[in-house]
């Protein structure tokens, strides 16, 4: 597949809008969460992060708003905040995305982001994450740390956002070790997500991969992630998280140990670009990609468990910038 | 008499079904059908479902139906995680059954005290419980609280500040280690037995034996002691109870609460599994509870077996795709089974008089019988890789088929569901 | 209310100014009854006089609002059955008061369990309940579950349950409501045997001649309050103690003229069912063949045009089923012809639209929507008749002017056709039945104790309109537990016993006691057709 | 007073009760949590400042309300006859991505396709019904455990049918699966036009959902159903005593099958008006849980159609407020709270005042018969 064909020509966009002159009056930044809302300790909450800091470095005026339990009002969310003055409104999650396109059509004066997904009119600005690029990374380490040449990697829910990060590990691995065994497993299908809100169910499929044999179990599966944080606890062996610094916000030290690494994915820095950009009067219709170039995705080196990969690491970085390596973002 | 009976009977019927699976597990090469892992994540997912289930049942018993088990189990695991991260697992436990139980009372109130729809309230019940547990979190895990620099979130609670035990069978399961060593020969029959039995007793969480040891309990307190006698006549006929000087209206509370308490443990469990509060880590099980209760005809041997069959399931699912097709070839090979004893039995007695009056029946069935073990063999050989989407609703379906064969002699108690008032009888 | 203080210590129970007030109904009013010890006293009054609300104030289910209890001298004030069983007072309920899932056994230590180690000791219970069968001629299996019981056994349970918990005063109310003769003989013999061993037992019972059999003392009540209480000596007849309840003179159910005509209306032949429910292609030869129980064994008869057609028998040897396949409610084997015409296939709604009219025996389980009004009442069984029946639609108009007729013709107490069914009390719940069933012409009719727990007034107006209907060439098939209703309506009456009819019977000379024979047995079956 | 008016006084001043005792309960939370109850409640009816805003606002509360009204006679179909339809979840997925299919593949002008897909969406709806119906008289297998399953079933179906064999294109980038839009011939007109009457803006986008009269005229078709017809009676018959149903010539098999496949139908018609009105396809995010509110709403709504509509506008009443409520720094969790406290509540009052109803209606029975003299003997 080609899903990271808008990489290279957007990825320079922040830096060009955040060049021009700032609009005067006030600004008033509305953002709309994912289902599990702010604090989260991953997604919604860099999200907030970013949207924090543009609060503080550009003075902005922030409203933060969480869906409902089965995020039926997103919609009405977009709309309220618009009705409210908010401008630009951001929409965390690729959830949003028919929503933001509806609004956006509705609301042609007023700006949206859209997190995770490409924009899809004319002021929408599609704030996207080389996910598979990062993931490529964290199979890289995994396929190096593994002496049992097996490795797995478990999904929340089986939507393509999920299997982006499946794409770009699984490639990772291989091309680091072609022999290397890969198990996949998804814990919901399509559509239900609770699937990320099943650490029980993470942990039985994950307990599977270390039994036979994997020794690092890679997860892109929320909450149910901690399950898989706890099977490689159990059976001594590690895992690597996703989006946050797991190593971090995750506070059981047993726990922590086994985190490997974490594929961080920047949103706060999306987040808080697409606003300089906006009061820099940036302009929707195009997407910007947060990929390795950017350092919008990444490998945490908390605990320093991959310090010593530190040179196969780059080198693959620096091949993925430089167009010699494409991952695709499709399995 | 006729309990030993009926007690040898299921040994060998349980014996006969492992034979069976081990068949399967040897032609079709699927170690993980009877793999201790297995069996242990079985036993890890059915005890949520059977605690649930038992809690149905209490209530049940009692005259309550009770669909608020779900609602219920959620605030167990809110309070649970909740104590948990502040007290340890014995503040858990507490905390979690206590809220399950306030959950009950609640439903009690409602049903018993104001004579409410049994459903409707239960209804309201599993809206109130994500709702609450929400909100709390919402308030007292927001940023800049305690929890939250512990790791909470709005979704999760920190981590449980001491864990249950868990407790390996010494020899055979842990150290050498004796069941692992014969499970991994693969060896016909006795793998299976080895595998099945090392994954029951090895790192077993306290909480699941304790779940376990309740079946049989419920057994002997509601069908060996007054107290249970009452409990299942306030269920049968409340008006004969109360014109026998039984409370019934105290009997339905207790029950009701003993119910919400039941649920609010299986949340525990889930805690405790993955020791910590992750908002919707029950995931319907309420429901699922209560379908296993029904399955197993309103008696806590039936209901565990049907929250077996759901855990088992739901493991082999998680764990193996290809064992889950499996599932083919052993219904065709059950087919087969009941064909041959079919068979065996119309060429033994070839008395006229039953051939002729039930004959036609008979004979249909059997050949829908063949006809089935040739599909389900023709299916688990084409299709290696289902989509996934069917592997997710195997425990479901299963259920389903089981019921469908099976359902007719279930029986409720009689006055279950029937709104009752002191004095009124129409 | 004043009265008393001198009362002999002999007095086991002592009600005085008793009144209950339910919501617009004064249930009872200062009643005041003394029963001797050691004797039965029957309580009598015509439905819905008050004996039931009494008894269960005696009994503690229910609190008076004024009045006080004494027994054996002592004042009591209950709070719960539990107080009153506690001074020894036991009671028999109008209806039963058994779970049917469980055990005998277990329904009788319900609420009074002995207990070993912790647990229910069932040795102890079952040989305390064989000795109390024993001594006092009460057989029952401990271990059977209630439901498989039939209504002699079930009666047997009950007074068992009293009896286990040591009462010294019984509280029988209409216990013999579903038994027959013998049975009622046997009861009666119990009765007397505790009495004998000084317990005291106070019976109700519409039926008066029992009453005069068997007691000692009557106490009539009407409408809420005691009229006379006199010792048995002092009533002559069943008439006398009847216009006591009534105020006014006993009907008889009794019909002079035959209006049988020669055409036959309803015929039934052949008809079986196995008890294991229907199976297809078997026969009754088969069926015998395989060891099944038959509950309805090859029964065949014929109803003609204006004939009452009676069936005698003890509940449980197949009536109910009977009723039901004729109703096309159950699948039996055999054939049912109405008119000329096999409507063996046929499904209740059509068999009800070609002329059948049901009188159930249980009104409120089979014959009413109770929280639904008259007129829907009304409607229920002719949703696709006329007047209830327009189109696809239900006539309101029509069914509601219909159900006006019908409170008029058959004397319905009622403020009006909108108010709820429960509202009535029992008879008029079973006036407005008959003349829903009679509406629309029936040209059959089944009429399954149509007067039970119906009083004396109520009973003949019901009597009077199948006599009018018979007349005007209903065929009836009558099934009651009644035997005086039976043999005085009935034209023809036939026996039914274990599934099939074993005899024929002219009830012009066929006495309760003959009848009561055939229908338990005691006399071979001298079937003639 | 006439006994009906009576009923309705004394049902409706329980629910007045109810609710304000749920307020005060909410407000307690409220209070917990750090924030004012007064703003919390200002929130509720704070539509927005500019006159857009308060369309909007209004559009989107009925537009909630109109498929919980829909799922609410659903459920009440069966809930009528003592018929558990717990699978109204299901049905309206699998109807939903069946329909949406059919819709995007058949074309035809607007008076014939939009038709069509109601039908093809009922249609689905009432067959997936169907299967616990059969189970249920076939089997005897309790309706409340096969319809829970078979959401189940439904939902990992309905999924694989939008990822297999009805997914559509996506534009690049986008990361939702759906069926292939439908075209603009299937777009139900909205009813925009209403606020133009009152001189107020339009909503914008999808606006107020033409499927509104739909569900209208279904909620009054089905009150004519139930409440005027032969089987309306049936259903009401087999509710109140199945034996006396029985007895009077309703075939309950045939009553559980028609009951259940109605349910179904209606149930099938509650992905509709999303589907016609804003979404055109039918997605992953495709709005869940609608069928397990319907139970509540008709509960709340005493299974007849008009206390179905006041239920469902409550709720989509207090849905709407989850925005507000955060400007107003209210946890939106308050909102679950409420409803669920209301439903308690609002069915305790039901059910205090439908005893208070019957005893009025027994005391006057008794009344107007106490003038009767003592029962005379007919000869
Ligand atoms: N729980 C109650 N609530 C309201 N009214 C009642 C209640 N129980 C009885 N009644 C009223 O009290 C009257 C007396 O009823 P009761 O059952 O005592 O009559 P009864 O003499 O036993 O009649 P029957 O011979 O039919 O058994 C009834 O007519 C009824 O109107
Ligand atoms: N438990 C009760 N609660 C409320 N009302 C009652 C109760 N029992 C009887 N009633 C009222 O009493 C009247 C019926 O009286 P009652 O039960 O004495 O009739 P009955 O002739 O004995 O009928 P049945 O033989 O069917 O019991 C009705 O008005 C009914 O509403
Ligand atoms: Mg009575
Ligand atoms: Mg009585």
């Amino acid at each position: 597949g080609g899903g990271n064909s808008g990489t290279t020509n957007a990825s320079s966009a922040p830096s060009e809008a955040a060049s021009s002159e700032a609009p005067k009056g006030a600004l008033k930044v509305g953002l709309a969460f994912d289902i599990g809302g702010r604090g989260d300790k991953s997604f919604n909450d860099s999200a907030y992060a970013g949207l924090e800091k543009a609060k503080a470095e550009l003075g902005a005026e922030i409203k933060e708003l969480s869906p409902a339990g089965d995020g039926n009002n997103r919609a009405d969310l977009l709309r309220q905040l618009a009705d409210a003055g908010y401008n630009p409104i951001i929409g965390v999650g690729f959830a949003y995305g028919e929503d933001i396109k509806k609004a956006a059509e509705e609301y042609p004066e007023i700006q949206f982001g859209i997190v995770d997904s490409a924009s899809n009119a004319k002021n929408v600005t599609g704030l996207l994450f080389a996910e598979e690029q990062g993931s490529y990374l964290a199979g890289v380490a995994a396929a190096l740390k593994s002496k049992s040449n097996h490795v797995g990697f478990v999904g929340g829910v089986e939507n393509d956002l999920i299997k982006k990060f499946e794409a770009g590990f699984v490639q990772g691995v291989k091309a680091t070790k072609k022999d290397a065994k890969i198990d996949v497993k998804y814990l919901t299908p399509d559509g239900d997500f609770s699937g990320f809100k099943a650490p029980d169910k993470g942990k039985v499929a994950a307990e599977k991969m270390y039994q036979d044999g994997a020794d690092i179990v890679y997860h892109a599966s929320g909450d149910s992630g901690l399950g898989v944080f706890q099977a490689a606890a159990a059976a001594k062996k590690l895992a690597i998280g996703v989006d946050s610094d797991q190593r971090q916000t995750v506070k059981e030290t047993d726990l922590q140990a086994t985190i490997m690494t974490s594929m961080i994915k920047r949103v706060d820095v999306g987040v808080f670009e697409f606003i300089k950009a906006f009061q820099g009067g940036g302009q929707g219709g195009s997407n910007v990609t947060y990929d390795l170039k950017v350092d919008g995705v990444g490998l945490a080196t908390t605990g320093g468990d991959i310090d010593d990969l530190k040179k196969e690491l780059d080198a693959a970085t620096e091949k993925i910038v430089s167009g010699e390596i494409t991952v695709s973002a499709k399995p | 008499m006729t309990r030993t009976r009926k007690y040898h009977l299921t040994l060998i019927g349980i014996a006969a079904l492992i034979a069976v699976v081990s068949l399967v597990r040897m032609i079709s090469g699927q170690n993980d059908l009877t793999s201790s892992g297995t069996f242990a994540a079985a036993l890890a997912l059915a005890v949520p479902i059977g605690l649930a289930g038992l809690g149905g049942l209490w209530a049940e018993r009692a005259g309550v139906v009770n669909i608020g088990l779900e609602g219920m189990m959620v605030l167990g695991t809110w309070f649970a995680g909740w104590a948990g991260y502040q007290w340890g697992f014995m503040a858990a436990l507490v905390a979690g059954v206590a809220a399950g139980a306030i959950g009950g009372l609640i439903h009690a109130i409602a049903t018993v005290g104001f004579g409410v729809d049994h459903i409707i309230s239960g209804v309201a019940i599993n809206l109130l419980g994500p709702g609450v547990t929400r909100f709390l979190s919402e308030v007292l895990y927001k940023e800049g609280t305690g929890a939250s620099a512990l790791g909470a979130g709005i979704t999760t609670s920190p981590a449980l500040s001491t864990k249950a035990p868990e407790i390996s069978l010494p020899i055979l399961s842990s150290g050498p280690n004796l069941l692992g060593d014969l499970e991994s020969t693969h060896w016909f029959l006795i793998s299976d037995v080895a595998g099945v039995l090392g994954g029951l007793t090895r790192n077993v969480n306290l909480l699941a034996i304790v779940a376990v040891a309740l079946v049989p309990l419920t057994f002997f307190v509601l069908w060996r002691t007054a107290f249970g006698l009452r409990l299942r006549s306030v269920g049968e006929n409340p008006w004969a109870a109360e014109s026998l000087g039984v409370s019934v209206y105290t009997l339905k509370y207790v029950a009701v609460v003993i119910s919400g308490a039941f649920a609010g443990l299986g949340g525990t469990f889930l805690v405790f599994f993955v020791s910590k509060y992750v908002e919707g880590q029950t995931q319907g099980r309420g429901f699922i509870g209560l379908a296993s209760m029904i399955f197993g005809n309103w008696r806590p041997g039936g209901l565990a077996a049907g929250a077996t069959l759901f855990g088992y399931a739901d493991g082999l699912q998680l764990r193996s795709k290809g064992a889950v097709t499996t599932i083919f070839l052993f219904g065709a090979v059950l087919l087969l089974v009941y064909l041959a004893v079919k068979v065996r039995k119309i060429v033994r007695s070839s008395g006229p008089v039953e051939i002729a009056g039930t004959g036609a029946k008979e004979y249909t069935t059997m050949a829908a019988a063949a006809a089935g073990a040739v599909v389900l063999i023709w299916l688990w050989m084409v299709i290696d890789k289902l989509p996934d989407e069917f592997v997710y609703i195997t425990p479901h379906v299963l259920t389903l088929l089981v019921l469908l064969a099976a359902s007719q002699r279930l029986r409720m108690p009689k006055a279950d569901g029937v709104r009752y008032r002191r004095g009124e009888q129409h | 209310m004043s009265s008393d203080t001198l009362a002999p210590a002999t007095t086991a129970v002592e009600l005085t100014g008793i009144t209950k007030r339910f919501p617009g109904v004064v249930a009872n009013h200062d009643i005041r009854i003394a029963v001797e010890a050691g004797t039965v006293h029957a309580i009598c009054g015509e439905n819905g006089a008050g004996k039931s609300t009494l008894m269960k104030i005696l009994y503690g289910m229910q609190k008076p609002d004024e009045g006080q209890i004494r027994v054996n001298g002592a004042d009591v004030s209950f709070r719960s059955p539990s107080d009153a069983i506690d001074v020894g007072i036991g009671m028999v309920h109008q209806h039963f008061m058994l779970a049917d899932n469980l055990t005998v056994l277990e329904n009788i230590v319900l609420g009074a369990e002995p207990k070993k180690a912790g647990t229910l000791d069932t040795a102890a219970a079952r040989a305390r309940i064989l000795k109390l069968g024993e001594d006092h001629g009460l057989h029952v299996d401990p271990d059977r579950l209630v439901e498989e019981l039939g209504v002699g056994d079930r009666q047997r349970v009950e007074i068992l349950k009293v009896l286990y918990r040591g009462a010294r005063i019984l509280i029988l109310d209409e216990p013999t409501a579903v038994l027959v003769p013998q049975e009622v003989e046997e009861l009666f013999d119990n009765l007397r045997e505790l009495k004998a061993d000084g317990l005291t037992v106070i019976f109700i019972s519409h039926k008066l001649d029992e009453v005069l059999s068997i007691a000692d003392a009557i106490t009539v009540i009407r409408r809420g309050t005691t009229v006379a209480s006199l010792p048995r000596s002092e009533i002559a007849s069943a008439r006398q103690l009847a216009e006591l309840m009534v105020g006014s003179e006993l009907p008889t159910p009794e019909i002079r003229e035959s209006t049988v005509t020669d055409r036959v209306a309803l015929q039934v032949s052949g008809l079986t069912l196995g008890a294991g429910g229907y199976v297809p292609n078997a026969t009754p030869e088969s069926l015998r063949a395989a060891g099944v129980r038959l509950l309805l064994d090859e029964v065949s008869f014929e109803i003609r045009k204006g004939e009452i057609l009676g069936i005698a028998g003890v509940e449980g040897n197949g009536q109910s089923e009977l009723i039901e396949a004729i109703m096309g409610m159950r699948q039996t084997h055999g054939t049912v012809t109405l008119d000329g015409q096999d409507i063996s296939g046929w499904s209740t709604l059509k068999r009800r639209e070609s002329g059948i009219g049901y009188i159930p025996e249980d009104r409120h389980r089979q014959g009413l929507l109770l929280e639904a009004s008259l007129w829907e009442n009304r409607v229920l069984g002719h949703q696709t008749r006329k007047p209830a029946r327009k189109g696809i639609w239900i006539n309101r108009r029509k069914a509601k002017a219909d159900t006006a007729r019908i409170i008029d013709q058959y004397d319905v107490r009622t403020p009006g056709v909108d108010t709820l069914a429960l509202a009535l009390s029992g008879g008029n719940q079973q006036k407005l039945i008959i003349g829903r069933e009679m509406s629309g012409a029936p040209a059959f009719l089944i009429a399954a104790h149509p007067t039970r727990g119906v009083d004396v007034g109520a009973q003949a107006a019901i009597w009077d309109h199948l006599r009018h209907a018979r007349a005007a060439g209903l065929a009836v098939l009558l099934i009651s537990a009644d035997l005086d209703e039976l043999i005085g309506l009935s034209d023809t009456l036939r026996v039914i016993y274990r599934g099939s009819l074993v005899a024929q019977l002219d009830p012009a000379d066929v006495t309760p006691e003959t009848l009561g024979g055939y229908m338990t047995g005691a006399i071979a079956a001298t079937e003639e057709m | 007073m006439p006994a009906g008016l009576y009923r309705a006084l004394l049902t409706v001043a329980g629910a007045v009760v109810a609710i304000v005792l749920a307020v005060a309960i909410s407000s307690v939370a409220i209070v917990v949590a750090g924030a004012s109850p007064a703003d919390a409640f200002a929130a509720f009816f704070n539509f927005g400042e500019t006159p857009r805003a308060v369309v909007n606002s209004i559009t989107a509360m009925i537009n909630r309300a109109v498929p919980l009204f829909i799922a609410g006679l659903a459920v009440a179909v069966g809930f009528r006859m003592n018929l558990f339809n717990i699978g109204v979840e299901g049905q309206y997925r699998i109807a939903a991505v069946v329909a949406a299919f059919v819709g995007s593949t058949f074309v035809a002008p607007a008076w014939i396709q939009i038709p069509v897909i109601i039908i093809v969406a009922a249609v689905v709806g009432g067959l997936w019904a169907l299967i616990p119906a059969l189970m249920k008289v076939g089997r005897g297998v309790n309706e409340v455990i096969a319809t829970i399953m078979l959401n189940y079933v439904a939902l990992n179906l309905a999924a694989f049918l939008v990822r297999g064999p009805f997914m559509g294109e996506r534009a690049e980038g986008l990361l939702t699966i759906s069926t292939p839009p439908l075209p603009e011939s299937a777009w139900m007109p909205n009813l925009n036009f209403l606020f133009e009457l009152f001189g107020l803006p339009a909503p914008r986008g999808g606006g107020l959902w033409g499927f509104l009269v739909v569900a209208i005229l279904l909620g009054i078709g089905l009150w004519l159903v139930l409440e005027r017809t032969r089987f309306g009676f049936d259903v009401k018959a087999s509710g109140l005593n199945p034996s006396a149903a029985l007895a009077s010539g309703v075939n309950p098999k045939k009553m559980v099958i028609s009951a259940m496949v109605l349910s179904g139908a209606i149930a099938g018609l509650i992905g509709v008006p999303e589907l016609l009105g804003s979404n055109h396809a039918y997605n992953n995010n495709f709005t869940p849980g609608l069928g397990f509110l319907g139970i509540a709403v008709a509960l709340l709504g005493r299974n007849k159609p008009v206390g179905i509509a006041v239920a469902a506008l409550l709720f989509g009443f207090l849905d709407r407020a989850q925005g507000p409520l955060q400007f107003a720094n209210v946890p939106p969790s308050v909102i679950i709270i409420m409803q669920g406290t209301i439903v308690l509540l609002v069915v305790v009052s039901n059910e205090v005042t439908r005893r208070m109803a019957l005893r009025a209606e027994e005391r006057r029975a008794a009344r107007e018969l106490g003038t009767d003299k003592p029962v005379e003997v007919a000869a």
